[in-house]
C-alpha cells in the first residue's frame, strides 16, 4: 500500500498512547515464593510522578504488557517500585530479567486515591492480600506527611502469615506510636502470635468516627463485600468510602473495553472509586 | 510451565507420528522461507520423515496423529516421560480428526471392511486423541497445522510464553474476511462452534467450516443444534457432521 | 461553501480519473454481499444499496493494526508505527458517517490515538444520502442518523440523473475542484433537493417505539428483564454482531516476535464483548461469563453507556448486527421488547 | 567358504513417508526371505466413508496422505463426477491439472533433494547440507515453494486444498495471481537447470530388473489424468475396469495391501510413466531425461528419482502452458450444480508415486455405500520386494551395514508413501 508519512505530510502531531518509556531495573528483592519487589528508574532520568493508587503498564517486549500498581510513594525520590506476583507470561518474564535490563513503562495511568480530600481527616486503611501493594504507596505518603492527617489506622489481612509482604516495613509501622496498625491472618501458623481471622474481625475493636473518617480499601472482591457493610454500619456515607478495583486491561486509557464494568472504565475512571459510584453497578461485583 | 525451555540454548526437538497423514510434519518442511532460521533456533533430533539419525534425548516433543493401538499409547507415555514439554500437531491428535471417524461406526466392522478375513492381524482400538492418553502442554491446531501458527507457537515457547490460541469461534474471523455466510447460501456450517485460528480459510474459499480445530472455549451447543435443525438437518445428520472431526467424546 | 450539481455520468468519469492514481474504495457487490473494496471503474460499483458487510470505518480502524515495532538486540528500541494510506471512500451512508463521528470522539478527542488519527486523516469521505430504507433491519431514523449532519468531505444526494453535492470540508472543496462538470448549485437545485428530502422523510418509518434519547432509561429499567435470559440462551457468542458494527471499537493487544527472537511488533486486533475471554479477571473467571450478561452488556453499551458518556447514541441503526446474526437477535426487537412488548421464551 | 546366517533388519525406514521395516534373512549370499513390513497404524478409510455424504469424500480421502493430499482429492472428485455424471468445464480441468502439477513438483523436489540426496552426500539428513551446501538447499526450498505456491493459488493451501470440489472450484484464482505465478515459473529456469545438472551427476547403483510398468493414458498428452491404463506390455485397460488389471491381496506382514497384474508384480510412478510416455514429455523435459541417462536406466528402480527430476521439468513447463491457456479465456464462475443420485464411479489420477484409483457407489441421497481406494505404494510393494530379493545378494557380501544402507536406498527410490497404503480392500457392500 502507499504508505504516506503522515508526520511529514500534515500538521498533525501524532502520538502513540501505546509507546512505552524504557526503564531500568535497579533493584530486585524477592519477598516471597511468588512476589518480587522491583525498583525501576526511567531511562531518561525523569520521575514517574505518580499519585498513590495509580498504576503503570509494564512491557516486556516480545511477551506483552500488563498493569501494575505503583507501590512506592511519590515522596520517595526518582526511582519507583512495583511489587509483582508471578502468575503468567509477563510476570514470569519479568522475573527472568536481570538488574540493569530494561522494560517499558506507560503511565502513571488512572485515577489515584483522593489524597487531598483525606488531608486533615482520619484515615482508615484496609488491605487484603495483594491490596497492600497500592496501599503501601498511600501509607508511605501519609507517613511522610504525617502531620497533614489526623488518626491513621491500618488493617492488613492475609491468608497465612507467610503471605505477609514488606515485613521490615510492617515492623516499622507496628513500632510507630502515631498510627494504629493491626495485622491478621485467616489461618494461623506455628509461631504466629497475632490475630487470627478475616480483616473484619479487626474491625470490631475499632472506634470509628463516622463524621471525619475516610476508609480506603483494596483487596479481593469478597473482602469488599464484608468490609463495605461494616463501614456503612459505622455510618460513613457511601461517597466517602474509597476502594480500588482490578480488571484485566489491554490499553489502560479507556479504549480497549476490557476493563469496562457497565458504563465505566476501570482504567480511566478508576481504578480508585467511591462506593457510591460503584454500588449500583452489577459488574463491579461488590 | 511454558518457561521450561528457557534453560536450553538450542532446545532439542523430536517429532513423532501416530495415525495421521503426515501432513502436519510436511507443513514444517513446507516452511521454505523460514526453515533455515528455525534450524538455527532448535535442533531436530528425531524427525523420521526427514532424518535417518535419531536420539532419545529431547526437550520438546511434538506428536502428530491419533492413538489407534496400545503401542501408540505406550509411545506417548514414553515421550511424556522424556520430554520437558509435549505438544501436539494437528487435528488427529486433537480433537481427534479424520481417524476418529472410525469411532462413529463399529471398530470391528471397520477392520473387516478394509482387511477382510485378515482383519485380526491389525488389532486396533477406538481412536483416541493424544490428550486422552497423556497430559499435553500445548497444541498446534488444524488439518493440517497452519505454518504461521507453528512458528508463533515455537517462538512463544522459546521466549517462555504461553503459545497463542484463539478461544473464540471461526465466525469472528469469517466476518472480518467479509465472506458470504454458508447459512445465507442455504448450507450449514460449524463455524459458530469451532475454535478459530485458521482465518476462516474454508469459508473464505466458498466452502463451510467442518470443525477441524475442535470446539471453541465456550460454544453454545444447544443453540447451535437448534440452528442446524432449523436449516434442515436431522439430529442424526448433526451428529454425523460433528463426528467428522470431533468423533471423540470428551467428558463434560 | 458553495454546493455543486453534477450528472451521474460526469461523476462516474471523475471517479474513474481519481481511481487511476488513488485508492478509491466503494461498495461492490459480490455473491449477494456488498463490501467496500478498492475500485477502478464505475461499473464495479454496487447498484442497489445494502449496508456493506463491514462498515467503512474499517479503513480507520482495521481488524489488525500495528502499534509498535521493537527490538531488544542491543538494549530496547521501540518506535510507534503510524501507517496510513490515502483512501477516498465513495458512498459512505449517513449511518456510517455518524459512526465515524463517534469513533473520532473516542480516538481523537478523548484519547489522542495517533494510530487512528493517522488513518482517519488520510481518508476522504464522499457521503451518499439515503433516499429509501435499505431493508427491514435498519432503523437509522430512530437513532437520529438518517440525516447526515457532518463527518463528510463531500455529500451526494441523488436527484434524477444527477447529484446534488454538498461540500463539508476544505478537503472536499479541493476534491470537487478536480471533478469535471461540477457546476455551482442554484436556487432551483436547492428547491429540488428540499423536495427530495421531504419525500424521503415519509419513506423512513420509525422502527423503534422510542427515540434514542429514551433508550438509556428503558435499558436502565430493564436490568432484570427476562429478555436477557431468552437472548442468552439463543446467542451463539460468535462475535458476528460486534465485528460488523460500525461503532464497536474494542480490541486486544498481542506481541508478535520475529524468528531472530530479538525483535517484533505489538499489534491490536478487534475483540468482542460477546466472547467469553473478553471480561476475564485475574482469577481466570469472567465477570460477565453468563451469555445473558454479555448480550445485555452489548445492548446497554449501544443504547445507554455510550450515550451517557458521550451524549450521542452508541448505535447508528444500520442493522448490520441483525442482518448477520445467525439466530436473529435484532436491536429493533430487543429495544421494542424492553419497552414493553411481551417477552416469549 | 563358511556359510553364515545374516539377518538384516531396518526398523522404521527413515526419510520416507510413514512407518515401514525392512527384513532380509540370508544364509551367506543365499537370500532366504525378504520383506518390506508396513507397520503404519491402520486407518480404515473405506470403512469411514460408509454412509458419509459424497461431498465429504474428497475431504476425507485427502487425509489419507499429506504429501499427495491434492491427488487424493482429485481422484475422489473424478470418481464422484463419474458416478454423478457431471462433466466439469474446461477451466476446471485446466485448474485441476495445474493443481496436480504443483503437488507433483513439491513432492518430487522433496523426495529428490530432502530424502534421496542425503544418501549421495553420505549424510543422515538434509540438515547438515544446510551448512555444507547452502546454495543447494536454498534452491531446493525455492523449487519446493514454487510447487506449494501453485497449490496455494489454485487450491487455497498447499496441503489439503480447500477450493476444488465436485463440479469445479468454489473459488478460482484471480488473473493477478496467475500472472504472478507464471512469472515465477518462468524465473525458475536456472534452478531447474541446476537440479538436472546435480542429479545427472549422481552414480546410481548398477542394477536392473525389467518389470511391467503401468500408467494412465490420455491421448498424446503426458498423462496425469486419464480414462485408460496403459501397460508397458502393450495392453490397454479402461480405468473403470481397473480391477481386472490391478489385483489386490492382503499379506500378513503389512497393513498395506499388495497388488499384482496378471499374477506378476508391476511398477507405477515416475519411472513407469516415463517408460510409457517418453515421447509425450515436454521439450525441456525430454532434454533433461537424456541428460539424466534415463534411457539406459529404464529398468533400474533407482532411476525413479531421476525420472522424478525429469517430470519436475515437465510439470514446470506445462504449468506455464496451462496458465497461459487459462488466462486466454476466463469464464466468470463455472462451478456446476450437482444433484445427488444413485451411481457408481471410478476415477484415476497419476499422483507423484503412481496411479491412484478411487471407486465409489452412492445411494439415492448421494451417500456413499461402498468405496475402494487403490494406492500407488500398495501397487509397488510386491515389485519392491522382488527388487529387494534380486538386489540383496549383490550387496550382502559388503556386510550388514552396507546392506542396510543399500536396501534403505532401494526402498527410498520407490518413494513409498506408507501411510497412504494402509487401507485397501476388495469392494463389498457396507452398511451406511
Ligand atoms: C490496575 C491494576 C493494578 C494491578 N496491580 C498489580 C500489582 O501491583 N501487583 C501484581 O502482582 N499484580 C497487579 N495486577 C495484576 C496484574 O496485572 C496481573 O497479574 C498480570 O496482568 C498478569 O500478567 P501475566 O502476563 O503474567 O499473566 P497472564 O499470562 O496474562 O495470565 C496468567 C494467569 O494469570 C491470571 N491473570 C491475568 N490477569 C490477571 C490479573 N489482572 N490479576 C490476577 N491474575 C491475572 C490469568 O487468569 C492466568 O491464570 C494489577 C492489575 C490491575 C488491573
Ligand atoms: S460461514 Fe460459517 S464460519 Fe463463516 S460466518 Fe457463517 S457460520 Fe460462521
Ligand atoms: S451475532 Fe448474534 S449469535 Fe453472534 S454473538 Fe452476536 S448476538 Fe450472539
Ligand atoms: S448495534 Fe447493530 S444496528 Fe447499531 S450500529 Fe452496531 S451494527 Fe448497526
Amino acid at each position: 500500500m502507499t504508505v504516506v508519512n503522515i508526520q511529514a505530510d500534515t500538521k498533525l502531531h501524532l502520538e502513540s498512547p501505546f509507546l512505552p518509556a524504557p526503564a531500568e531495573i535497579v533493584r530486585k528483592d524477592r519477598l516471597n515464593d511468588t512476589e518480587t519487589l522491583y525498583q525501576l528508574r526511567l531511562a531518561d532520568g525523569t520521575e514517574l510522578g505518580q499519585l498513590p493508587g495509580q498504576f503503570v503498564e509494564v512491557s516486556v517486549f516480545g511477551i506483552g504488557e500488563a498493569p501494575f500498581s505503583v507501590s512506592s510513594s511519590p515522596t520517595r525520590g526518582d526511582a519507583f517500585e512495583l511489587c509483582i506476583r508471578r502468575v503468567g507470561d509477563v510476570t514470569s518474564a519479568l522475573e527472568r530479567l536481570a538488574l540493569g535490563e530494561h522494560i517499558g513503562i506507560r503511565g502513571p495511568l488512572g485515577r489515584g486515591f483522593p489524597l487531598e480530600q483525606m488531608r486533615g481527616r482520619n484515615v482508615l486503611i484496609i488491605a487484603g492480600g495483594l491490596g497492600i501493594v497500592p496501599l503501601r504507596s498511600l501509607i508511605t505518603n501519609i507517613l511522610d506527611e504525617r502531620e497533614d492527617f489526623s488518626n491513621v489506622t491500618i488493617l492488613y489481612g492475609c491468608k497465612t502469615p507467610k503471605e505477609l509482604l514488606f515485613r521490615d516495613e510492617l515492623n516499622r509501622w507496628q513500632a510507630r506510636e502515631d498510627i494504629d496498625f493491626r495485622i491478621t491472618t485467616d489461618i494461623a501458623e506455628p509461631g504466629w502470635k497475632g490475630n487470627v481471622g478475616p480483616v473484619t474481625t479487626l474491625f470490631r475493636r475499632l472506634a470509628v468516627d463516622p463524621r471525619n473518617t475516610v476508609p480506603v480499601m483494596v483487596g479481593p472482591p469478597v473482602m469488599f463485600k464484608h468490609v463495605v457493610k461494616q463501614v456503612l454500619a459505622c455510618g460513613i456515607p457511601e461517597d466517602r468510602i474509597i476502594l480500588s478495583l482490578e480488571r484485566r486491561m489491554k490499553c489502560g486509557i479507556g479504549e480497549c473495553g476490557h476493563c469496562q464494568i457497565n458504563g465505566i472504565y476501570v482504567c480511566q475512571d478508576g481504578p480508585v472509586f467511591t462506593y457510591a459510584e460503584l454500588k449500583r453497578l452489577e459488574e463491579a461485583m461488590l | 510451565m511454558y518457561e521450561a525451555l528457557q534453560v536450553h540454548k538450542r532446545p532439542r526437538v523430536a517429532i513423532f507420528e501416530l495415525a495421521s497423514c503426515a501432513g502436519c510434519q510436511l507443513q514444517i518442511l513446507n516452511l521454505e522461507d523460514e526453515l533455515v532460521d528455525v534450524l538455527g533456533l532448535v535442533e531436530f533430533v528425531y524427525f523420521k520423515e526427514a532424518m535417518s539419525n535419531s536420539s532419545d534425548e529431547y526437550d520438546l516433543a511434538l506428536i502428530e496423529g491419533s492413538v489407534t493401538r496400545e503401542s501408540d499409547a505406550e509411545k506417548c507415555r514414553t515421550v511424556r516421560e522424556r520430554a520437558t514439554l509435549v505438544g501436539t500437531l494437528g487435528s488427529c491428535a486433537y480433537p481427534v480428526g479424520i481417524p476418529g471417524l472410525k469411532n462413529h461406526g463399529d471398530v470391528e466392522a471397520a477392520a473387516g471392511i478394509v482387511y477382510g478375513e485378515k482383519a485380526d492381524l491389525f488389532a486396533s482400538h477406538p481412536v483416541l486423541p493424544v490428550d486422552a492418553v497423556i497430559d499435553v502442554d500445548f497444541r498446534v491446531l488444524g488439518c493440517p497445522i497452519d505454518k504461521k501458527d507453528f512458528l508463533e507457537t515455537l517462538t512463544a515457547l522459546l521466549l517462555g510464553r504461553k503459545p497463542p490460541s484463539p478461544t473464540y469461534p471461526v465466525c469472528v474471523e469469517c466476518r472480518i474476511a467479509e465472506n458470504s455466510c454458508a447459512f445465507d447460501r442455504g448450507e450449514t456450517c460449524l463455524g459458530p462452534f469451532t475454535r478459530a485460528g485458521c482465518g476462516a480459510l474454508c469459508p473464505s474459499y466458498g466452502g463451510r467450516c467442518y470443525g477441524c480445530r475442535g470446539p471453541a472455549d465456550d460454544p453454545n451447543v444447544l443453540s447451535m443444534q437448534a440452528l442446524l435443525e432449523e436449516h434442515g438437518l436431522t439430529p442424526e445428520q448433526i451428529a454425523a457432521d460433528f463426528a467428522l472431526y470431533n468423533g471423540y467424546e470428551r467428558g463434560a | 461553501m458553495v454546493d455543486r450539481v453534477m450528472t451521474k455520468s460526469a461523476l462516474a468519469e471523475s471517479l474513474e480519473q481519481l481511481a487511476a492514481t488513488l485508492h478509491v474504495a466503494a461498495p461492490v457487490e459480490e455473491g449477494g454481499r456488498v463490501m467496500f473494496r478498492r475500485v477502478r471503474y464505475a461499473a464495479e460499483l454496487a447498484n442497489h444499496y445494502l449496508p456493506t458487510m463491514l462498515p467503512p470505518t474499517k479503513y480507520a480502524r482495521p481488524p489488525h493494526e500495528e502499534l509498535l515495532r521493537f527490538s531488544w538486540a542491543e538494549g530496547p528500541r521501540v518506535e510507534p508505527v503510524f501507517e496510513a494510506e490515502e483512501i477516498v471512500i465513495f458512498g459512505v451512508r449517513p449511518c456510517d458517517m455518524h459512526a465515524f463521528d463517534l469513533l473520532d470522539q473516542i480516538f481523537s478527542e478523548e484519547n489522542s490515538d495517533g494510530h487512528y488519527q493517522a488513518r482517519r486523516e488520510a481518508l476522504t469521505l464522499i457521503g451518499m444520502e439515503c433516499l429509501e430504507p435499505c431493508d427491514e433491519h435498519s432503523f437509522c431514523r430512530s437513532m437520529g442518523s438518517l440525516e447526515a449532519t457532518g463527518g463528510f468531505d463531500l455529500l451526494l444526494s441523488e436527484m434524477g440523473d444527477g447529484y446534488y453535492v454538498r461540500v463539508g470540508t476544505a478537503k472536499g472543496r479541493a476534491l470537487i475542484g478536480t471533478f469535471q462538470d461540477a457546476r455551482e448549485a442554484v436556487y432551483e437545485d436547492r428547491k429540488r433537493l428540499r423536495k427530495t428530502c421531504l419525500r424521503r422523510e415519509s419513506q423512513f418509518e420509525h422502527r423503534l417505539e422510542d427515540t434514542y434519547d429514551e433508550l438509556p432509561r428503558v435499558l436502565a429499567d430493564s436490568e432484570d428483564s427476562l429478555l436477557w435470559d431468552v437472548l442468552g440462551e439463543k446467542c451463539l457468542s460468535c462475535g458476528a454482531c460486534t465485528n460488523v458494527c460500525p461503532t464497536c471499537f474494542c480490541f486486544d493487544v498481542h506481541d508478535d516476535v520475529n524468528l531472530d527472537l530479538k525483535s517484533g511488533r505489538r499489534r491490536r486486533h478487534w475483540d468482542s464483548c460477546q466472547l467469553e475471554e473478553f471480561a476475564m479477571v485475574g482469577t481466570g473467571e469472567s465477570f460477565r461469563q453468563p451469555r445473558n450478561l454479555r448480550v445485555k452488556h452489548r445492548f446497554n453499551h449501544k443504547g445507554r453507556y455510550l450515550m451517557e458518556r458521550y451524549g450521542v447514541p452508541g448505535c447508528v441503526g444500520c442493522g448490520r448486527c441483525a442482518r448477520d446474526c445467525l439466530v436473529g437477535i435484532s436491536p429493533i426487537e430487543v429495544f421494542n421488547q424492553l419497552k414493553g412488548q411481551p417477552v416469549e421464551r | 567358504m563358511v556359510k553364515k546366517t545374516l539377518d538384516v533388519r531396518v526398523d522404521y525406514v527413515s526419510r520416507v513417508e510413514g512407518h515401514g521395516n525392512i527384513v532380509v534373512e540370508a544364509d551367506g549370499d543365499q537370500v532366504r526371505n525378504v520383506r518390506f513390513e508396513v507397520t503404519e497404524p491402520p486407518r480404515f478409510f473405506e470403512a469411514m466413508l460408509a454412509g458419509r455424504p459424497y461431498a465429504e469424500a474428497p475431504l476425507i480421502t485427502s487425509r489419507i496422505c499429506g504429501i499427495c493430499s491434492n491427488g487424493h482429492t482429485l481422484a475422489s472428485i473424478t470418481a464422484l463426477e463419474n458416478a454423478l455424471e457431471v462433466s466439469p468445464s474446461n477451466q476446471t480441468r485446466l485448474l485441476r491439472r495445474l493443481l496436480l502439477h504443483g503437488e507433483t513438483i513439491q513432492s518430487h523436489i522433496l523426495h529428490a533433494y530432502f530424502l534421496v540426496a542425503p544418501d549421495f552426500f553420505a549424510v543422515d539428513s538434509v540438515i547438515p547440507l544446510v551448512g555444507t551446501h547452502p546454495e543447494l538447499i536454498k534452491r531446493a526450498l525455492r523449487l519446493k515453494k514454487l510447487g506449494n505456491d501453485i497449490c496455494e493459488v489454485v487450491g487455497g493451501r498447499a496441503v489439503h486444498q480447500v477450493a476444488a470440489t465436485v463440479g469445479g472450484f468454489t473459488k478460482t484464482p484471480t488473473d493477478e495471481q496467475l500472472v504472478h505465478l507464471s512469472r515465477r515459473l518462468d524465473d525458475s529456469g536456472e534452478d531447474i537447470e541446476a537440479t538436472v545438472e546435480l542429479f545427472a551427476g549422481l552414480e546410481l547403483p548398477d542394477f536392473s530388473r525389467p518389470t511391467e510398468y503401468l500408467s494412465l493414458k490420455s491421448g498424446a498428452r503426458y498423462a496425469f489424468f486419464g480414462d485408460l491404463i496403459l501397460s508397458s506390455a502393450g495392453d490397454i485397460t479402461p480405468v473403470r475396469h481397473y480391477r481386472e488389471k490391478v489385483k489386490e491381496r492382503v499379506v500378513g506382514h503389512s497393513s498395506a495391501k499388495h497388488c499384482a497384474s496378471n499374477n506378476e508384480t508391476f511398477m507405477v510412478g515416475a519411472l513407469a510413466r516415463l517408460n510409457n510416455g517418453w515421447g509425450n514429455l515436454g521439450e525441456a523435459a525430454q532434454a533433461a531425461a537424456e541428460r539424466l541417462r534415463l534411457r539406459e536406466n529404464q529398468h533400474n528402480p533407482f532411476a525413479n528419482t531421476l525420472a522424478q527430476v525429469a517430470e519436475t521439468v515437465h510439470c514446470v513447463e506445462d504449468a506455464g502452458n496451462l496458465i497461459r491457456e487459462l488466462l486466454d479465456n476466463r469464464p466468470p464462475d463455472d462451478l456446476l450444480p450437482v444433484s445427488p443420485k444413485e451411481g457408481h464411479g471410478v476415477g484415476a489420477v497419476e499422483v507423484p508415486r503412481g496411479t491412484l484409483y478411487h471407486e465409489y457407489s452412492l445411494d439415492r441421497e448421494g451417500r456413499i455405500t461402498a468405496a475402494n481406494l487403490v494406492i500407488p505404494t500398495g501397487q509397488n510393494l510386491a515389485n519392491l520386494e522382488m527388487d529387494m530379493r534380486q538386489f540383496a545378494p549383490t550387496v550382502l557380501p559388503q556386510g550388514v551395514e552396507a546392506t542396510e544402507r543399500a536396501m534403505e536406498m532401494l526402498v527410498r527410490a520407490y518413494d513409498p508413501c506408507i501411510s497412504c497404503s494402509t487401507h485397501v480392500i476388495d469392494i463389498r457392500e457396507m452398511r451406511p
